[in-house]
């Protein structure tokens, strides 16, 4: 974690410069508001995902939206593979993620959050007729997650696996798990719901939720220090929250 | 030709093109067991072409070939089988280069004839003693000088114990000095009563050996006649003209 | 004094012959910084170069499984379809020809999706085989054109030969030309080996948990990407370096005696 | 008679030259075979397929982008590395050579992580440009044996000629060699090409839509994963096919005045 | 020797060897302008590498080299300046095959000394109807014969307006019919008090032009003389073996 805070550090002394950067060619920025770039991996049903349009949609793609809206900022988004986004936001290629990143205080400690946008937790997904409710049930099995999300770190250290997969897209290992290769799936709940009752209803199951003594968030992620576009998010969620926009958006998604 | 045997080769009215070139054309012969034919002719006048296709390398276009009784173009020849009758002695010897001299020698008695290893080694070494070079039985080919490696390939073909022995031009790879023991063998097998045909521009050996000499031209046989009708007295221009250059 | 040399219009990503004075002190310098290298980083900066290497030990066996098994399969598919390019069946030529054609067409992540994902679902393949099923078929059309070369290469006049002692068209292959043909074959095999070595880093795609994967999970968790990719590109150098020496030794060594 | 040709050793996955019967055939039966596909599917079934393919057009674009910038620079470095592979200059020489060699051992796809996460970081570069940059630096390595085959199969008379007139190395170079070396290394460029443009499905990783990347966005939305990765296929299949063939006609062309 | 100007090319006890063969073995031979020199000697005696050491095509290891009053070997001297001086044909012709017959005499006058294109053109022109292939001005190299592809390379070296022409076995790659032609412009070449030095094996050009003879032998000069001398009544035995041989 030193050298990981080393690492944004490094990054950091040439903020200055490459703030303007990332969007060179719609800069109407004297007078208009601030378009801030979020950047988001959308592989992410319901939370972020790309339609058959080409557009990034989703649950927490409209609430940025809205919170642009009320904050007083331009949002931009754009698709960025969940391996590297971290690596992309402490390099300064956009302002922020908007990707369901999890607030952890390890990730506290190389950036910063905005407040938290949502409770989720990590739900485990097997087969249809899969007896199994909980991970000790599954030793000697092989057991999927998407590579670096607290979902892969909740099973990362369990031991008695077969196997842990990593994947670049949780729908891959959903697939996986679909096609048998393996026996289950951690995801984040809101994930796990869409896969489960849309897409693969007849195949897969939510088995149970991981029990956890904290309560997971996730919120926006932006650069250590970059207080101008953390106030202007919050400032954005706050008012949303607080005018019931928010509520409206979770209903139109169908979000516990 | 002696009227009581059939002919062990019956090639009958045989043509064979490449592409826009007749290499056989219209050609028929016929050699009896112990026959010895020598062919002879100008370059590219399809010699070899002849020569190939008795033992099948070359597929002919129209007329039938005839070996030992068997139409080598029918489908119910086993072609292989066949080619167990017909030894064949290429200008490039076509030794393999991975096998001991022994081991070129009992390679197809062992795999094609079932020969066990020690009855195949015992023929092999007699037939290198007969080509006089028993003592390279356990040398690689290309440690061979080109008469040593053209008589291996010679005894390689007697070990199937062929009827018939083709010889494609045996010695013009080979230096002058070599020519001699090669030459030296083959004079040998012919007098052990061999059915050999043998394209060959060496006329001393034509004329010691041949019971017959066929001059081919053009895809066509010209002239046919025993050496001494063909070396003293032959009746086409075109061989005159072929042996004024040659001798 | 002329000293032309025909230059080979392959497929692409070929070329360097090693026999040259640049390369050779090239590899020298390059085995022996990558070396250094890797020394320095674990023993003088353990944190964090030390639990890198120890967690991406296992991906490296992972590699050389994958790389292994492919090649081994890779060869026989190789080895049927230079036959079949070399065959004079028409239908047999054709079809081992097509298949070259298709796989040279595909870019190698694009079989590897779709054997895993779009066949996967048929085929119902697991990671790990789906790999190897991949990389085989795709180096099967590269192993076929090199066993099909080798096999030209022999003279024409040993088939003759064979053929003209009674060996059928399959003895003649399997007795006279293939024993002869290995020498030439082997040392572009070995290059295979190291390309495909190197491919299976594509692999690391399906989850399966090779060096590039291992990689990929640590830095995605300690946010190392500098320090890990680093030591992962320095144990890929290491590896095709050597694997490439040896090649060349072979080649040096066979070339002596292609004919005994 | 004897046909005995040497085979080449080249780094792997090289290889077929397409001037035999089965090749060509195959070739026929390929492109007609993809594009009949193709038309039948967008055509006949249009659920999925018509989707698919508006939905992956925008992909083929970027993918030819990638290649056409990254092929340019690749020349470029190629140019530069081939020089300096031939140069007297042992420095010079060593750098290149050093270059080339590094670059050969590291698989592609371990060199676009490291120049997008690793370097990414120093650099700041922009997806679409780590792309182009690691294509590049990559393929500028291959280039450069590309460069240097065509520049030393220049006969050293012309050199020689040269010199004598007075020219210094930089004139006989770029007035004498190059002018004539282009035509060799046109083809094998060509082929460098269809390979780099196959390997432009490696940037998908990086989220960069390209063609594969705009396959596995419609699959994994739609689950047509078999149906949207054989139009992937197909594509790739057509478009390569085409730039073969392309690539074989100017070799044929070109082998025809090799020398005016 | 003229005893007033200094010699124009002075070779002074040069030695070089690859690796461990000495293809030079401390050689000394000077030439004033207007000189016409011919070196002959058996193959591999170092005849080509003391001519290609005079332009530094080869370095030499010791001994100095002096051409035109520099020293060719020096750190100052421009050795590209000074090869413009040395008119250089080879063996192999050496045209660049991507220009016309034209372009070839007239790219070095144009990018080294800067002259325009139509004066070049012009001189060119000159020079290819001196060597009497004017018509085929605008065709390229490789559609000529050989013996006018080195009609050509002389002119192209004349083009620079060298101070010295150096040829190097100019006809030995020459079919017999072409070499007259080639010898004929060099024969004018020297008529017109050009300085040459000349390596060949055609003795009747060496006569009926060469002021000196120059015998090499492994390494070494053995022995030089006028044509008269050399070619009636030679001293050394070596000498006399060679021409022995080569009449
Ligand atoms: N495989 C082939 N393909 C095409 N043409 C061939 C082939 N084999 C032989 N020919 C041609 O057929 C003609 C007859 O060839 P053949 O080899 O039988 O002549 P030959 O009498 O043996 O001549 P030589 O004394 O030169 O061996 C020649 O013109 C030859 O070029
Ligand atoms: N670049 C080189 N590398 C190694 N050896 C060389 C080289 N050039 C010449 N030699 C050797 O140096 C010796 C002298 O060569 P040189 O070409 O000067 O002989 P020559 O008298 O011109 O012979 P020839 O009449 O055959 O042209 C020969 O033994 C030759 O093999
Ligand atoms: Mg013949
Ligand atoms: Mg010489």
């Amino acid at each position: 974690a030193i050298l990981a805070l080393g690492v944004v550090g490094c990054g950091e002394k040439k903020e200055e410069k490459k703030a303007e950067a990332p969007a060179p060619a719609a800069a109407p920025a004297p007078a208009g508001p601030k378009t801030i770039i979020f950047a988001s991996d959308a592989t992410y049903p319901p939370m972020q995902y790309m339609n058959e349009q080409k557009e990034i949609v989703g649950f927490e793609v409209d609430v940025i939206k809205a919170a642009a809206e009320k904050g007083g900022f331009k949002a931009e988004f754009k698709n960025v593979a969940w391996d590297g986004i971290f690596a992309g936001l402490a390099s300064g290629k956009y302002d922020a993620i908007s990707s369901s990143v999890s607030i952890t205080d390890e990730r506290k400690a190389t950036m910063d959050f905005s407040e938290p946008i949502i409770a989720i937790e990590q739900m485990l997904v097997v087969g249809i007729k899969d007896k199994a409710t909980d991970l000790a049930a599954l030793k000697g099995k092989s057991i999927g997650a998407q590579i670096g999300t607290t979902s892969y770190f909740v099973v990362k250290d369990v031991k008695g696996f077969k196997a842990i997969k990593t994947y670049d897209e949780v729908g891959l290992a959903m697939e996986d798990l679909v096609k048998g290769s393996i026996q289950a799936v951690v995801a984040d709940s809101p994930v796990a719901v869409e896969y489960t009752s849309k897409k693969y209803a007849d195949k897969i199951k939510i088995a149970g939720v991981i029990k956890s003594d904290k309560v997971e968030n996730i919120g926006i992620a932006v650069k250590k220090g970059n207080k101008e576009v953390l106030d202007l998010v919050n400032k954005g969620l706050a008012a949303i929250k607080a005018d019931g926009t928010f509520d409206k958006i979770k209903a139109a998604h169908k979000m516990q | 030709m002696s009227a009581t045997n059939p002919p062990i080769v019956d090639i009958r009215h045989v043509s064979k093109s490449f592409g826009a070139l007749k290499a056989l054309n219209n050609v028929s012969m016929s050699m009896n067991l112990g026959e010895k034919v020598v062919i002879i002719g100008p370059s590219g006048s399809g010699k070899s072409t002849l020569l190939r296709s008795i033992n099948k390398l070359e597929t002919v276009d129209s007329g039938t070939i005839i070996v030992d009784g068997y139409d080598i173009n029918a489908t119910t020849t086993d072609i292989n089988r066949l080619r167990m009758e017909l030894g064949m002695v290429f200008q490039s010897f076509n030794l393999f280069p991975h096998k001991t001299v022994l081991e070129n020698l009992t390679l197809a008695p062992i795999k094609l004839k079932g020969m066990n290893k020690a009855e195949a080694d015992e023929i092999g070494l007699k037939l290198l003693d007969k080509v006089g070079i028993k003592e390279k039985a356990h040398v690689y080919p290309s440690k061979l000088s080109g008469g040593q490696q053209q008589r291996v390939a010679i005894a390689r073909a007697l070990a199937m114990s062929p009827k018939i022995m083709l010889f494609d031009e045996p010695t013009s790879a080979l230096d002058p000095e070599m020519i001699g023991e090669v030459l030296d063998v083959m004079v040998t097998l012919a007098k052990e009563g061999m059915t050999m045909a043998v394209v060959t521009h060496e006329m001393g050996f034509a004329r010691e050996v041949a019971d017959r000499v066929v001059f081919m031209d053009h895809g066509a046989i010209i002239e046919e006649g025993t050496p001494e009708h063909f070396f003293q007295n032959p009746d086409h221009d075109r061989t005159k003209l072929f042996l004024s250059q040659i001798l | 004094m002329s000293d032309t040399r025909i230059i080979d219009v392959g497929e692409g990503a070929a070329i360097p012959k090693r026999d040259d004075w640049g390369l050779f002190n090239a590899w020298t310098i390059s085995i022996v910084g990558a070396i250094l290298c890797i020394c320095y980083l674990v023993f003088f900066q353990p944190t964090p170069y030390r639990r890198i290497i120890f967690y991406l030990a296992d991906g490296v066996i992972i590699t050389f499984q994958v790389t292994v098994i492919s090649i081994v399969c890779a060869c026989v598919i190789g080895l049927i379809t230079g036959l079949g390019r070399v065959s004079k069946n028409k239908a047999i030529n054709l079809l081992a020809s097509t298949y070259v054609e298709i796989i040279r067409g595909i870019p190698l992540l694009v079989q590897l999706f779709y054997i895993y994902y779009a066949l996967g679902r048929l085929l119902n393949v697991h990671d790990l085989t789906a790999a190897v099923i991949a990389m085989s078929v795709c180096y099967g059309a590269y192993m076929g054109e090199v066993f099909r070369a080798g096999i030209t290469a022999i003279d024409k006049g040993q088939t003759e030969a064979a053929r003209s002692l009674g060996f059928n068209t399959k003895q003649t292959m399997f007795l006279v030309i293939l024993p002869q043909a290995w020498r030439t074959i082997l040392p572009p095999v070995g290059n295979e080996f190291i390309a495909l070595l190197k491919d299976t880093s594509l692999v690391s795609i399906l989850a399966v948990s090779d060096l590039l994967r291992r990689g990929r999970e640590f830095s995605s968790e300690t946010f190392l990407y500098f320090e890990t990719f680093t030591m992962v590109a320095l144990i890929y150098l290491v590896i095709t370096l050597l694997l490439s020496k040896g090649v060349g030794i072979m080649e040096a060594r066979l070339s002596h005696y292609v004919r005994h």
